[in-house]
């Protein structure tokens, strides 16, 4: 094995493995399962192997498109090759560790679902396209594996088919994603135009960098454009509306896809630009807003949700807007990867957890119907905790590490939208709470509660997996293994003591708010119905989208058809229909028509 | 040059089939042997074709009327033989999927193989009036397909169809007159080869209204915005594989006539109407887009659909590049393709259900999963989705078309600004179209297959047998091409070289 | 002394009464009289036209004369064959007037 | 003199062919174009073309005449003009009449020569000899495709007026 | 070689024979007569190819004219009379039903008889270059038309056509003598090449002649458009094309509209000699050309009678035919326009060979009369597709080819304006000819429908004619290389 190969070999086989499943896997379960975990697992155990290398000094490279033209010095080559740097790695680890554990946890999930092997196929070639991303050397390679996340997205949002919402949350997804896509596009065409290169290598040296220097609004607006991607795929505002929908689809498909890796897609995309980027500030300033704001409203979406996979749908979209935020604020990209990095464990966690719940609810996700499932599923409550706790920021627990981190370099370099997400720091806490609160303390408040059983074993062990990551992910031991991380300098001093405060605010807050309510006792309209976001992208497509193309329809058939074929058509016809009352069948008014033909043939010939 | 080209014998079998089909031998199985022998004919070609030679090959070339400069004279590039590929593999396709009609089988075998021959016969031809007459012989089979075994309002679809095209054949009949007569008078000559070669030394009178011409008269015949609304209403009402033959390959005949002759030819005077095509190719990505959104039966969405996607060859065909002309070149092939697969599908549903109005179905994914699948990679394959030959096509035709134009300003008086050329604003227009392309197909493909299944539907028969073969071969053959682009490209590299 | 002039408008009034007569009058016989002014207007230029340019022997132009000769033969042979069609017509339709045969229209 | 026979004839011709135009009576106007044409052969006389005038009156008096007159009495067309001209028929034939003359007058205003009289021509010359030589002669094709028109005139009205026999 | 002349003697002797047999042989079988007359014709026709192209009866000089043009023409007229001759035998039992007669056969001996005159008359015509000429062969060809029209005596819209026929025709010679009469006064010359040489000699015609000359060269346009069936002097050919009988209509359709546009082109040759006078007239026939070709397309379209709509589409065809004569000053016109005449013929008279069968076992010509053709009856239905695809002008068909002729020097002489009004009028035209397409394949069969029957003679003169549409519309080398 030799590093030249191993990338292709962790790339390619979860394809193979669709392939296979896509072929054979209808006929026997374990084979699809078996096939996929493997497939993982193997890109896994190569993963590691690959980190523990030294980057390679060169890399394979195969043609996908050449065009040249030497005559005209116009020249495009898209290459397919792969990126072998520490970035590509780490997320390589990430992705495939992840991947492998919730494929696992899947079998346990998914045994009673139908289209076992349909949702196995979408796994692995949801994996290969991730990996795709991760590994892309040029923009075009990565847009294409953006799109094939897209569709794979799709394929296992819309697992439950024949549930309307599920339909739709899928449609959505990705029509949602191709919107960000049209503004990705758009920014590799610019970047290409101005650089005549795609290759990431070429673009964020110096070289590259320095092309820019002479025009940095073309700069500004193709980063912004790029960053559209990262908008869409890492479910940013205004595009967020797809996440929380594509909660419909399977639960690990949300731990994994819309929690841990895919959604994480675009701060990769960012981490991969960020020299680029760091030329451009005014793009920046946009990009942070956008992430300080997501992140804060999401959380405050969040605190008012009743179901519990949506909370944690928000929940993302807020870490994402960290992420966002920080790769706008730090000085290197590693601050946001890191929270990436810790985020995917305990993330991820939180989901199959909530997976483990539902199941054990007999899918049931109202988390009013649930309470003092602690009992009934102690180990699924205990690990939930620590995911919680990774997430709401509690010392010592993973996230605390890296979001304070981000939020240090958010609160100095852009101070107000650095508060904001102190504030929102104190939401996490809040809503975290009440999700664990709601569902596992308190009463039983519905049948399923009441019959609620622990998961079994495939589903715990992972679960148990993740929830060592999710707690030590953040220590400084491990993250001087992964990342090259730099605290800013001039950190307010009041910070620390400010997140503690309102992290223990948040907590107990929310256990004394919700440790024995029936129902939710807070209820803010707005926030519950997600800032009437969604009811405005409804109102728009319905109204605006759908109107308009009805009457440019109706305009079409009616005015164009109309203007260009049925009123000519009408006219020729109708004129022919009138001409012919000339031929009216009378012998001397042929002869005076012919007489006048005369009159006029001669006057016309002579006189004119 | 006397020997014969391999060419005319591809142009020959379905003729001499449908021959045979009115001398009285079984319709469907002659008609599925010959686009088989056609197929595996082309196939061959590809063997024997030589890849770096920018000339065209097979060639032959039979004096017809020597004194006007017309010949028979066949002969392939790499553009040439993609389109032949595609002419013969849909061909194949639909004679596949056909459905033996009750009445007059055998004219609706002879009608589609006609078709067949007309598409090889244009795409064959270096002479511009046999490549003219070619396409002229399809016309008629499309108006008795329509008219006899359409469905809808198939008697007003196929008149407005069969006068429109001939409307719009004519003009460009005038267009062709106009290239020959802007030709120095002594060497006149509708040989394309030699027309170019002119157009190199710069002997060519002014070609601005032949341009014109051509464009009006390619541009009905490819439903350019806004002469389109025929081809929606035609391609609803035809029966399914006249559909697939006609959106998927003769439709493609206007814009290869384009490539092929405005662009080597012409290059100042489209340059000079860019603007103006600029504004009717985003009338058909954008506006047309929307129509198709909105609208409720799937053939016409389908219809529309097709319409759209000829806005981004046109802009590939526009930008005049060799990216961009690649790109279209591949997004000929590709639609063909996607376009062919769709309503091939749409055909089989309509088959099983009768109907296509999208809201009366839903959940068909249960009964027809394999149905589904197809489906659903047809339409992946119509929007542009990584893995499908429509994607290279689509980015080759963005990239060129964003380089296209005159270079960007950077600044007016020291102040720094942002501005598109117009080239690029139409680039912008289209890479949205993309997005409508999602919207209108997976609206589609949602309420078709997606949500609850009605007791309507359950018993409905899974695909199977020749049709479902066929259209796998024809996905396959996209899936193939997208992930190897390169195949394709090296091919026409050779002929986007004369620019 | 009557000038060439004199001839020709003669000529040409009898041509426009003829043409006149076949726009009026809807008894086709009479229309056929009609026809036969106006053949006999064009004989009577043509007369005039060669009087008036005699050629280069001194002699009028017999050309137009033999030219006068056959129009009036082919105006006998039309009235014949017009007459029998007529004829034929009266014993089908029972009628001569034009605007009774108006069958074939539009 | 000379121009007052000019006068006097064409006068008579025209004043008969208006009668052949407003007669009521077929009879009438028959009798009305025998003596317009008769007027014509004598202006046919004015300008020296004597065989021409005599044709005239054989074919047309003679000829022509009789088979209309004939034709008026078989079928008893007598009773039948009573239907008024009708107003359309006469603004239409006015507008054509009206266009035609003004055309003619213009035509013939702006001839060249038109005001000159009649040129001296060789005295004593033998008209009908004249035209004969020029018919059979020079016009020789000409005269037998005549003949094979009268042939085929002749089938014509045979067939188109033949009886057939019950 | 033999000099040219004699063809039409031959032409007129046979007639006179048959003649002469008819009257004699009363007893036979009339389709006899034109089955000799059938042979014959083809033997003249195969001895028009041994005509030596000379200047022949020259005195004076040129009335008669057996120029390439001239014996390509008394071809055409051949193969005309022939066809018509075999559609007369294919629409005899419609004569015999409308003459009644004491034997069976009686008046179809003429009906046979009467196309060949017609024929001799067309092949003067043909060679006429003299205005005495022109009008006699013109009016020999007239007259015998009369009579053809009308030939069905009692059968009202038979004499209908006829009478209107005849007075219009009538009419329009009117106008042909006095536009001739003003041409010789003007010039002093009947020959063509006699008032071409009275031009050549005046540097500039003065422009008070000019105005004489144009009002005569007016007048024959008129007379020659009434021929050649040109608007707006079309008015008697739907009402005629409607009424006769359909062998005549179509010879009359074909014959003579060829023999129009041949002395058409002959007369206007000397004229176009002088620049003003030329512009001037091709104005004029542009306009006419414009006209006719709108007229003729569009009131085409609603038409239901199939008759009467190749009437109109014989005007529309006309229309063509003026366009390629507008744009004479193009040296592709002149082989266009006799191109176009080719096709024309092969079409037409493809079309009216299988009305009439099917006229006859549908009890009518309607195009409704046609539906589910392809079904009972598809080698005829082919045909007639062929023909009807050929009229509409459709690739691989001859009548592209001769538009395509005429389009392209239409193009060469820069008509844009009747190019126009051509592209919008064959759309036009591809609507009333597929009307006849939709009958014959879209319709049902109807229940009643009788089987039509076709005469072996029939069925191998319309292959005979689809296979030439065919091969002349793919390969027109060998046709293009015999045209003068």
């Amino acid at each position: 094995m030799n590093t030249l190969i191993a990338p292709w070999i962790i790339l390619f086989t979860p394809l193979a493995a669709a392939a296979v499943i896509l072929f054979v896997g209808r006929h026997s379960k374990p084979l699809s399962a078996g096939l996929a975990i493997g497939s993982a697992a193997v890109g896994c155990l190569l993963s590691w192997w690959l980190f523990l290398q030294p980057d390679p000094e060169e890399v394979l490279r195969f043609p996908w498109i050449a065009i040249g033209d030497s005559w005209l010095q116009m020249n495009l080559s898209i290459p397919i090759g792969v990126t072998v740097d520490h970035l590509s790695k780490l997320m390589l680890v990430v992705v495939t560790t992840i991947a492998t554990l919730v494929f696992t946890y899947s079998i346990g999930y998914m045994k009673t679902e139908e289209g076992y092997w349909r949702y196995f196929a979408g796994l692995s070639l949801f994996l290969f396209s991730m990996l795709g991303i991760v590994l892309a050397d040029n923009f075009v390679m990565m847009f294409i594996f953006w799109e094939l996340v897209g569709l794979s997205s799709y394929i296992l949002i819309g697992h439950y088919f024949r549930k309307d919402s599920a339909a739709d949350a899928c449609k959505q997804a990705f029509i949602v994603n191709r919107v960000g896509d049209f503004g990705f596009l758009l920014g590799i065409l610019f970047l290409w135009a101005a650089t005549g290169t795609l290759m990431f290598g070429d673009l964020t040296s110096g070289k590259g960098i320095a092309l820019f220097a002479a025009n940095p609004i073309y700069l500004t607006v193709a980063c912004l454009l790029i960053f559209c991607g990262t908008v869409g795929k890492s479910a940013q505002m205004p595009l967020h509306v797809w996440l929380p929908n594509s909660m419909e689809g399977p639960t690990p498909v949300s731990s994994l896809l819309h929690a841990a890796t895919m959604v994480a897609a675009g701060v990769y995309l960012l981490a991969r630009i960020f020299p680029i980027l760091e030329a451009a500030p005014h793009a920046l300033d946009v990009i942070a807003w956008i992430g300080g704001i997501t992140c804060f409203a999401a959380a405050l979406m969040a605190t008012q949700q009743n179901d519990i996979k949506r909370i944690l749908a928000y929940s993302t979209i807020s870490q994402l807007g960290y992420m966002v935020l920080g790769m706008a604020s730090a000085s290197s990209a590693d601050v946001s990867m890191f929270h990436l990095f810790t985020h995917a464990f305990f993330k991820c966690l939180l989901f199959l957890c909530a997976g483990s719940v539902i199941v054990g609810m007999h899918h049931e996700q109202d988390i009013w119907k649930m309470g003092a499932l602690k009992n009934k599923m102690p180990v699924t409550f205990l690990i939930m905790c620590i995911g919680g706790l990774a997430l709401s920021g509690c010392p010592f627990f993973s996230g605390y590490y890296s979001k304070d981190l981000i939020i240090a370099w958010a609160v100095v370099k852009y101070p107000l939208l650095g508060w904001l997400s102190v504030a929102t720091a104190g939401l996490t806490a809040f809503y975290t709470v009440r999700l664990l609160t709601v569902v596992f303390l308190g009463k039983p408040r519905g049948d399923q509660a009441k019959h609620a059983v622990e998961s079994p074993l495939v589903m715990l062990v992972p679960l148990a997996c993740l929830a060592l990551p999710s707690f030590i992910a953040g220590y400084p031991f491990i993250e001087k293994l992964f990342f090259h991380v730099e605290e800013p300098t001039a950190v307010p001093h009041l910070l620390h003591p400010v997140l503690l405060f309102l992290f223990a605010v948040g907590v107990v807050s929310a256990f004394l708010l919700y440790r024995n309510a029936e129902k939710d006792p807070i209820f803010i309209p707005l926030f519950a119905n997600r800032l009437y976001i969604d009811n405005l992208y409804d109102w728009l497509v319905k109204n605006i989208q759908g109107r308009g193309a009805a009457v440019l329809s109706w305009a079409d058939r009616w005015i164009v058809d109309l203007f260009i074929v049925q009123i000519p058509s009408k006219i020729v016809w109708g004129s022919g229909f009138v001409l012919r009352f000339f031929q009216i069948g009378n012998i001397q008014a042929y002869a005076f028509f012919f007489g006048l033909g005369v009159i006029g043939l001669v006057h016309f010939l002579i006189f004119r | 040059m006397t020997q014969v080209s391999p060419l005319l014998f591809l142009i020959l079998v379905p003729l001499v089939a449908s021959a045979f089909i009115f001398v009285g031998s079984s319709a469907r199985r002659t008609a599925l042997i010959a686009s088989l022998v056609n197929l595996v004919f082309v196939l061959a070609l590809f063997a024997v074709f030589q890849t770096g030679d920018a000339s065209y090959q097979f060639v032959s070339s039979t004096p017809v009327i020597p004194s006007l400069g017309i010949a028979l004279t066949l002969g392939a590039d790499g553009l040439s033989l993609i389109m032949l590929l595609l002419t013969a593999l849909v061909t194949v396709a639909a004679v596949a999927v056909a459905r033996t009609p009750d009445k007059n089988a055998g004219w609706f075998y002879a009608s589609l193989l006609f078709i067949s021959a007309g598409g090889l016969g244009a795409f064959a031809s270096i002479d511009l009036f046999f490549f003219y007459m070619f396409h002229e012989l399809a016309l008629i089979p499309t108006f008795l397909l329509i008219g006899i075994w359409g469905s809808g309002d198939r008697q007003a679809a196929a008149w407005k169809a069969t006068i429109y095209l001939a409307l719009g054949s004519f003009v460009l009949l005038l267009g062709l007159i106009g290239l020959y007569l802007i030709q120095p008078e002594g060497s006149r000559t509708f040989d394309l080869r030699s027309v170019i070669s002119m157009a190199g030394l710069g002997v060519l009178g002014d070609g601005t209204w032949v341009y014109l011409l051509l464009l009006l008269g390619f541009g009905i015949l490819v439903s350019l915005f806004p002469f389109h609304t025929w081809a929606p209403q035609a391609y609803a009402s035809a029966p399914p594989p006249a559909a697939m033959l006609h959106a998927g390959v003769l439709k493609k005949f206007g814009l290869y006539g384009l490539i092929r002759i405005a662009s080597p030819i012409l290059p100042e005077a489209v340059t000079q109407f860019a603007n103006l095509l600029l504004i009717l190719l985003v009338g058909n990505l954008l506006y047309v887009g929307y129509v198709t959104i909105s609208q409720r039966k799937l053939d016409w969405m389908l219809g529309y659909s097709s319409v759209m996607h000829m806005g981004y060859i046109f802009l590939g065909f526009a930008a005049l590049n060799v990216f961009s002309i690649t790109g279209a070149s591949l997004l000929l092939f590709a639609h063909g393709l996607s376009i062919a697969a769709l309503f091939a599908l749409s055909g089989e549903l309509r088959e099983r259900t009768g109907t296509l109005d999208l809201a009366e179905f839903g959940g068909l994914a249960k009964p027809m999963p394999f149905f589904g699948l197809l489906f659903g990679f047809a339409s992946f394959a119509a929007i542009g989705l990584p893995g499908f030959v429509g994607f290279p096509g689509e980015l080759l035709v963005f990239f060129g078309a964003f380089a296209g134009g005159e270079p960007l300003m950077d600044s007016v008086n020291g102040v720094e600004i942002f501005a598109l050329n117009n080239f690029q604003i139409a680039t912008v227009c289209a890479v949205w179209g993309v997005v409508i392309s999602a919207i209108y197909m997976l609206r589609a493909y949602r309420r078709i297959f997606f949500g609850p299944v009605s007791d309507r539907w359950k018993g409905l028969p899974e695909i199977s047998g020749v049709p479902r073969v066929a259209i796998v071969t024809l996905l396959v053959v996209m899936l193939v091409t997208g992930f190897f682009p390169n195949l394709l490209i090296r091919l026409l590299a050779s002929t986007s070289l004369w620019l | 002394m009557p000038t060439l002039a004199h001839y020709l408008y003669v000529s040409g009034a009898l041509f426009s009464i003829g043409l006149l007569g076949v726009l009026l009058r809807r008894n086709i016989l009479i229309i056929f009289m009609g026809l036969e002014l106006m053949l006999n207007a064009a004989n009577l230029s043509l007369v005039a036209f060669s009087r008036f340019h005699p050629g280069l022997d001194g002699l009028p132009g017999y050309n137009a004369q033999v030219l006068v000769f056959f129009i009036i033969t082919v105006a006998a042979a039309e009235v014949a064959v017009g007459l029998a069609i007529i004829v034929a017509l009266f014993r089908a339709k029972q009628t001569v007037h034009v605007e009774d045969l108006d069958t074939l229209k539009f | 003199m000379s121009l007052a026979l000019f006068w006097i004839f064409a006068i008579l011709t025209l004043l008969f062919a208006v009668g052949v135009v407003v007669f009521r009576s077929p009879v009438s106007s028959a009798m009305s174009l025998v003596m317009s044409f008769v007027g014509l052969a004598a202006l046919f006389v004015t300008l020296d073309a004597f065989f021409i005038a005599v044709v005239q009156v054989l074919v047309y008096a003679g000829a022509v005449m009789v088979l209309f007159l004939f034709i008026i009495m078989l079928l008893d067309l007598r009773t039948e003009e009573r239907r008024p001209v009708k107003l359309a028929a006469w603004a239409g034939g006015g507008i054509v009449l009206a266009g035609f003359l003004v055309a003619i007058a213009r035509v013939i205003s702006s001839l060249p020569g038109a005001t000159n009289t009649k040129p001296e021509i060789l005295p004593g010359l033998n008209d009908v000899a004249q035209v004969g030589v020029a018919l059979f002669r020079n016009f020789n094709l000409p005269f037998q495709i005549i003949g094979v028109l009268l042939l085929v005139a002749t089938i014509g009205v045979v067939v188109l007026s033949r009886r057939e026999l019950k | 070689m033999t000099p040219s002349f004699p063809i039409e003697f031959c032409v007129l002797f046979l007639g006179v024979v048959l003649l002469l047999a008819d009257a004699f042989f009363p007893d036979m079988d009339k389709r006899k007569l034109a089955h000799i007359a059938l042979v014959w014709l083809g033997g003249f026709l195969v001895a028009t190819f041994f005509l030596r192209p000379a200047l022949l009866w020259a005195s004076p000089a040129g009335f008669y004219l057996a120029d390439p043009l001239g014996i390509f023409f008394k071809q055409f007229a051949l193969v005309a009379t022939m066809l018509t001759l075999v559609l007369a035998i294919e629409y005899a039992p419609v004569v015999e039903r409308a003459i009644p007669g004491s034997k069976p056969g009686a008046g179809l001996g003429e009906f046979f008889i009467l196309p060949v005159f017609t024929c001799a008359g067309l092949m003067w015509m043909a060679s006429a270059a003299d205005f005495i000429m022109i009008f006699c062969a013109l009016e020999l060809v007239t007259i015998s038309f009369y009579i053809q029209v009308a030939y069905l005596r009692k059968c009202p819209a038979s004499l209908e056509a006829g009478t209107k026929f005849l007075i219009l025709g009538a009419l329009s010679t009117g106008f042909l003598v006095y536009g001739i009469t003003w041409i010789y006064g003007l010039s002093g010359q009947t020959g063509l090449s006699a008032i071409a040489g009275a031009f050549a000699g005046i540097p500039a015609i003065p422009q008070s002649s000019q105005t004489a000359l144009l009002f005569g060269l007016g007048l024959v346009l008129v007379a020659l458009g009434f021929k050649v069936a040109a608007a707006p002097f079309q008015f008697w050919v739907p009402d005629v094309y409607h009424g006769a009988p359909t062998p005549v209509t179509a010879f009359l359709s074909v014959g003579s509209k060829a023999a129009g546009f041949v002395v058409l082109m002959r007369v206007l040759g000397p004229f176009l000699t002088v620049p003003e006078i030329e512009t001037r007239v091709i104005t004029v026939l542009q306009v006419l050309a414009g006209i006719t070709l709108i007229y003729g397309n569009l009131a085409a379209m609603p038409q239901t009678n199939l008759k009467r709509l190749l009437g109109y589409s014989s005007i529309a065809h006309a229309g063509y035919l003026l366009m390629g004569v507008a744009s004479v000053g193009s040296p592709l016109a002149g082989r266009a326009i006799v191109f176009y005449l080719v096709g024309y013929l092969l079409m037409t008279f493809l079309a009216f060979l299988i009305l009439i069968p099917v006229a006859k076992a549908a009890g009518g010509d309607d195009i409704a009369h046609f539906n589910g053709l392809g079904r009972r009856s598809p080698g005829l239905a082919l045909a007639m597709l062929l023909a009807m695809l050929s009229l509409a002008g459709l690739p691989f068909t001859v009548g592209f080819l001769g538009k395509f002729f005429i389009f392209e020097a239409a193009m060469q002489e820069q008509q844009y304006f009747l190019v126009a009004i051509g592209v919008v009028t064959v759309a036009c035209g591809f609507y009333y000819y597929l009307k006849v397409v939709r009958a014959m394949y879209w319709q049902p069969v109807p229940v009643d429908a009788a089987p039509v029957e076709f005469s072996p003679l029939g069925r191998f003169a319309a292959a005979f004619l689809a296979a030439l549409i065919l091969i002349v519309g793919i390969f027109p080398k060998p046709i293009l290389d015999i045209l003068p």
